[in-house]
């Protein structure tokens, strides 16, 4: 805790408002989330996913996980998303926007949905006691390093995760091969 | 792998068939073989930045690929031969300056000796003299341009100001010279109306000693530069059959390895009395284009040099009588523009209009040669060979 | 207000949780079921690392690292498969997709 | 209240980092108008210098030599009549300029224009400002997108593969940089954009010059990848005029384009900043360990109000040089009006130079302190600028395939190397 935020304690003035940045933050992912899965048209479906992706980079950073924060942004905002836009251009045939937009089954799936729903509403309430705010305060400042300590060891020891870690690179050579097999048109 | 069957139709056959056989390029029905999205037609003009007025270029295209091209002309057409008909022969000359604007010169001699040749009448050596001065004057302005819009089509825009600051200079000449700065009516029938001005040889030495360093400064910015050898290397490629089956000539036959040249192969003027060489190239791609004009430049400045130095005394007009009545008959006389062979064929039926007078633009012929060059290059290739091609869109549309 | 806890991030996944799978149950275009699939794996992290908060160690944290290496791969491959499905087919609906071949 | 506010100004760390929302927000302001005024004189200068670039003059008439120019054109844009394409998609046309400008100067937040001038510093700094600056490429997708024309969405398509493409090797890049943070005893490096600056400090180098020629290499493979992330020439496809009329804002017009053109000039500004604080030493003087005598300091404090009265000389030059012609006579005023206001400023910082270096602790020592820092952060991001102009002027423009082939096959691999190298070269270093 430094000087600058003692005084600003001493002199009345709460830390931000924690409570209302998480109900904003969820109702905006929860909210765009809903328009991803409704909204007809791709595009809008991807604008709505980003403001998901956003909002849930928010909550991480709410969690005292700025990294996580960070690669959500670059990969996904950043990286994933404009992939996806790309695709949404090439295969941009206005057929797709004039037809239904779900599918035959589509009571079925919404009913099993729904079923998962209560599944996940059950195991809240009878589980409440196990979610229990523990309180454990993350040190923010070290986060990256520590997170880097874990994936790829200090010195001379390996981390816990450089095995997943090595891979996890191997599965993206492996996605970026496959991918670039199957577009390419003659091979 | 066959299962995708495009690759027969598409791609690995627009090389080879940079024969003239258009049957495979079907701009109306979609490629059946070939079910992709990708597949875009796009109108490059008439309203385009890059298309040197109002050219209209269809094309289709896979994502940036040119599977193939069609030129739709006659935006600019003012029917400049049907005009011949209803104008006397010294009334038609001011008209064909409006063909290819930014040579007018070259359209004025081309027509001018036309006429002479119907008549049979000669002009005088000075006149002829004055004529290849200004011509090759011309010549460079004309590159100039080229080189200018060409440069900025590919994305360097500098160059341009340059050129336009240089051209100024012989703009000034011919100004000095006939009133007229773009469309000039420089010569006439038999000879030229006026005079040189006093102190006109000192004023293009003066030209040629100004802009000898200009050309190099030019070249600094491009001929080795990496970016610009990297987009005009093997770009464009039209070989020497091509050019031949197609009619194209000027720099764009020459950097194809055709030695070809008007003023060598059939001089008129006074090109026979001077020296000078006819710069081709080997591999007939736009760099080769590039340098090809960038040499004539070059030697357009020995002829004028050559010129002004030995320029003879002497009247500058020839016997022509007041009225101009050819005899009956027809002619077709062409000479080397900067953008090729431009030549006019004029059928006389003993008036004093032409019964029927037909030009043969070069822009015009070698831009039937767009579609070969761009097949299966780029959209940003498309831009670069309309450049280096060098159209006039008043010479195409007349 | 009351604080937040890990009960309330857990909601919020669930919820997106729950709205992923409705998406990739019923929505017929391809694109918009890969996005319902990041929606999904959005969740995960999100409960991943909401107990690496709770437990006061990072583990979580990696792990979520880890499903955003896995979502880029997924998205790669998928987008790939999807663009060499519609040359071939000329569409994007999942109930089209009904073909081992082709 | 009063005291929350005063509380701040004897700390020395950003308000972000103190939790001063109050200085926070100033700062936000500042920072915003700051980066509009240099986006306004950016225009300006880019302008005037491609002009004498290209023998012509540039703009001469608004204001003595154009420098109203800009706030004429602003006048214009905004005036001018906001066509919608009919066949647009609105809501999206819309929303994509505002995709733009967000991430552009979101970016801003974490940009250290001194060790407590920022808004905030995020430990995850250079990440989250990558992250953000690419969010960028969304707006330029999407407004291509959405103009439902062809040549915006192969303007579209172009810079989405392009901003991917270069943001790899502009990434590892980066990261060769991070790497060399942690030279140092505890092996501890950082990403936050004021620990990078204080390691640089610490390590008595600035990383250009790190275990030469690598940190140049990687400064000079980010400086060719912000360009292409920034579509500006050589890279500009994504609007390349001769070929696709004006790329992904062919159909915008008026105020939303010109939202475009200032997201467009503020990110420039982020990415230089970027490379000025990774290689360049971000706010720090030239030779801050060699010449450190406090002498040396007022030496260097003097710059900035040397600089201004400069620019002062230059303008007042300007104004007796201008033809004593009666037209001129509200043009010459104004420049003289103008010289006067720079030698005002001038002044000012010079008194600010010399009354901070009397008293050591004062507010006036902080405030030059200030005045010196964000002098040499923007004297650095400005010779970057002016690269831009520079670039632009002289080179062609590269072909899309060609693009592509030397982000992935030249200076991916040789980010790549620098990267390993510099592991290398840094364990047998420690």
């Amino acid at each position: 805790m430094n000087p600058g935020m003692n005084a600003a304690l001493n002199s009345g003035m709460a830390p931000v408002a924690t409570p209302w940045f998480f109900y904003v933050l969820a109702g905006m992912a929860v909210i765009s989330g809903g328009l991803v899965i409704t909204l007809r048209n791709a595009v809008h479906a991807a604008l709505a996913l980003i403001v998901t992706l956003l909002s849930v980079a928010s909550l991480y950073l709410m969690l005292y996980a700025p990294f996580v924060t960070g690669v959500q942004i670059v990969v996904y905002a950043g990286g994933i998303m404009v992939l996806f836009l790309f695709v949404i251009m090439l295969v941009n045939i206005e057929r797709s926007s004039k037809e239904h937009r779900f599918n035959r089954i589509w009571p079925a799936g919404l009913a099993a949905a729904c079923v998962l729903l209560a599944l996940f509403v059950s195991a809240f309430v009878k589980g409440r006691a196990l979610f229990a705010d523990r309180g454990m305060p993350l040190p923010e400042s070290s986060n990256t390093q520590q997170i880097a300590t874990m994936l790829y060891g200090e010195a001379g020891k390996m981390g816990q995760y450089t095995f997943a870690f090595e891979i996890a690179s191997l599965l993206l050579l492996v996605a970026i091969l496959g991918a670039v097999i199957m577009t390419k048109k003659k091979i | 792998m066959s299962v995708y069957k495009d690759d027969q139709t598409s791609d690995a056959s627009n090389r080879e068939h940079s024969s003239l056989d258009r049957s495979h390029l079907d701009l109306d029905t979609p490629d059946k073989t070939y079910l992709d999205s990708n597949e875009l037609i796009i109108n490059m003009g008439p309203q385009h930045p890059a298309t040197h007025g109002v050219l209209r270029v269809i094309l289709k295209l896979d994502g940036e690929k040119v599977l193939g091209t069609e030129c739709v002309i006659g935006y600019l057409h003012r029917g400049v031969e049907k005009i011949a008909e209803n104008r006397t022969y010294t009334m038609f000359a001011p008209y064909v300056d409006r063909m290819d604007y930014v040579a007018a010169v070259s359209n004025g001699l081309g027509y001018c000796e036309a006429v002479e040749k119907l008549m049979n009448v000669e002009a005088p050596p000075r006149a002829k003299y004055i004529r290849v001065i200004l011509t090759e004057l011309q010549r460079i302005a004309s590159h100039q341009i080229w080189l200018g819009t060409h440069a900025l089509d590919i994305g360097a825009m500098t160059p341009l100001f340059y050129t336009f600051r240089d051209r100024e200079e012989i703009l000034k000449i011919f100004e000095k010279y006939c009133g007229a700065r773009l469309t000039t009516h420089a010569f006439r029938i038999g000879g030229c109306q006026y005079e040189t001005y006093a102190g006109f040889e000192k004023d293009v030495k003066n030209f040629l000693a100004f802009f000898a360093p200009k050309i190099d400064e030019y070249e600094a910015l491009l001929t080795t530069n990496r970016i610009w050898v990297e987009r005009t290397r093997n770009v464009g490629v039209i070989s020497a059959a091509d050019c031949v089956a197609l009619g194209v000539t000027g720099p764009v036959l020459r950097a194809s390895g055709v030695q070809w040249d008007l003023r060598k192969a059939q001089p008129y003027a006074a090109y026979a009395e001077f020296d000078f060489e006819i710069p081709t190239g080997t591999n007939g791609d736009t760099y080769d284009r590039y340098l090809v004009r960038m040499e004539e430049m070059r030697q357009s400045m020995r002829i004028i040099e050559q010129a002004v130095n030995g320029i003879p005394e002497g009247p500058i007009m020839g016997k022509v009588p007041k009225v101009i009545k050819p005899p009956v008959g027809e002619i077709y006389h062409s000479i080397e523009a900067p953008k090729g062979e431009l030549g006019y064929f004029i059928v006389s039926d003993g008036s004093t209009q032409p019964y029927r007078l037909r030009v043969r633009p070069p822009s015009f012929v070698n831009l039937q040669a767009l579609d070969i060059m761009v097949r299966g290059l780029l959209v940003a290739d498309v831009v670069a060979v309309i450049g280096t091609i060098d159209i006039v869109l008043g010479e195409v549309d007349r | 207000m009351a604080p937040i806890t890990t009960l309330h991030y857990l909601v919020v996944a669930a919820a997106l949780f729950v709205l992923g799978v409705v998406g990739v149950l019923i929505r017929r275009n391809v694109v918009i079921v890969l996005m319902s699939i990041e929606l999904i794996l959005n969740a995960v992290n999100l409960n991943l690392v909401a107990f690496s908060r709770m437990w006061g160690n990072l583990h979580g944290q990696v792990f979520a690292i880890f499903i955003i290496v896995d979502a880029a791969a997924e998205a790669a491959v998928g987008l790939g498969i999807l663009i060499a499905f519609f040359r071939n087919k000329e569409t994007v609906n999942v109930d089209e997709i009904d073909l081992l071949k082709w | 209240m009063p005291n929350f506010i005063m509380s701040y100004l004897g700390s020395t760390v950003t308000p972000g980092e103190a939790g001063n929302q109050f200085w926070a927000l100033i700062y936000v302001l500042i920072i915003f108008a700051g980066v509009s005024v240099a986006v306004i004189a950016m225009n300006w200068i880019e302008r005037k210098a491609l002009a004498h670039f290209q023998v012509r003059l540039g703009p001469m008439r608004v204001g003595p030599h154009g420098l109203l120019q800009p706030i004429a054109d602003a006048v214009k844009l905004m005036l001018k009549e906001d066509i919608i394409p009919a066949e647009a998609d609105q809501f999206v046309f819309w929303v994509a300029p505002l995709i733009g400008l967000l991430a552009a100067f979101t970016v801003y937040t974490v940009i250290p224009f001194g060790p407590s001038q920022a808004v905030s510093d995020m430990n995850i700094g250079i990440l989250f400002m990558l992250g953000v600056s690419s969010l960028g490429v969304l707006g330029v997708v999407v407004a291509g997108w959405a103009s439902n024309s062809h040549y915006p969405l192969i303007g579209a398509l172009r810079s989405s593969a392009q901003m991917v493409s270069y943001e790899v090797a502009m990434g590892l890049a980066v990261v060769s940089a991070i790497l060399m943070t942690s030279m140092n005893a505890s092996g501890t490096g950082t990403l936050s954009m004021i620990g990078i600056v204080q390691a640089q400090q610490q390590q008595g180098v600035w990383f250009i010059f790190k275990f030469f020629p690598l940190g140049l290499l990687a400064l000079i493979i980010f400086a060719i990848a912000m360009i292409a992330e920034t579509n500006r020439a050589p890279f500009d496809l994504a609007e390349a005029e001769s070929e696709l009329t004006a790329g992904y804002h062919t159909e915008y017009s008026g105020l939303r384009w010109s939202l475009f053109m200032l997201s467009e000039y503020a990110a420039m500004i982020a990415v230089s900043s970027i490379a000025v604080t990774l290689w360049l030493g971000g706010w720090m003087r030239p030779f801050p360990n060699l010449l450190h005598a406090p002498a040396w300091d007022f030496i260097f404090s003097l710059f900035p109000g040397l600089t201004f009265l400069g620019l002062a000389a230059i303008a007042f030059i300007g104004t007796a040089r201008m033809p004593s012609h009666s037209f001129f006579k509200i043009q010459r005023i104004g420049l003289a009006v103008f010289a006067a206001l720079l030698g005002f400023i001038a002044l000012l910082l010079l008194v600010a130079a010399v009354a901070g270096r009397s008293a050591d602790t004062s507010l006036a020592a902080r405030f030059n302190e200030g005045i010196g820092y964000v002098y040499w952060f923007v004297l650095k991001v400005a010779v970057f600028m002016y690269l831009f102009i520079w670039y632009r002027a002289t080179w062609p423009r590269y072909r899309f395939d060609q693009l592509m082939k030397i982000g992935w096959k030249v200076m991916l691999p040789i980010s790549l190397g620098v990267l390993v190298v510099t592991a290398i070269v840094g364990v047998i270093a420690s």
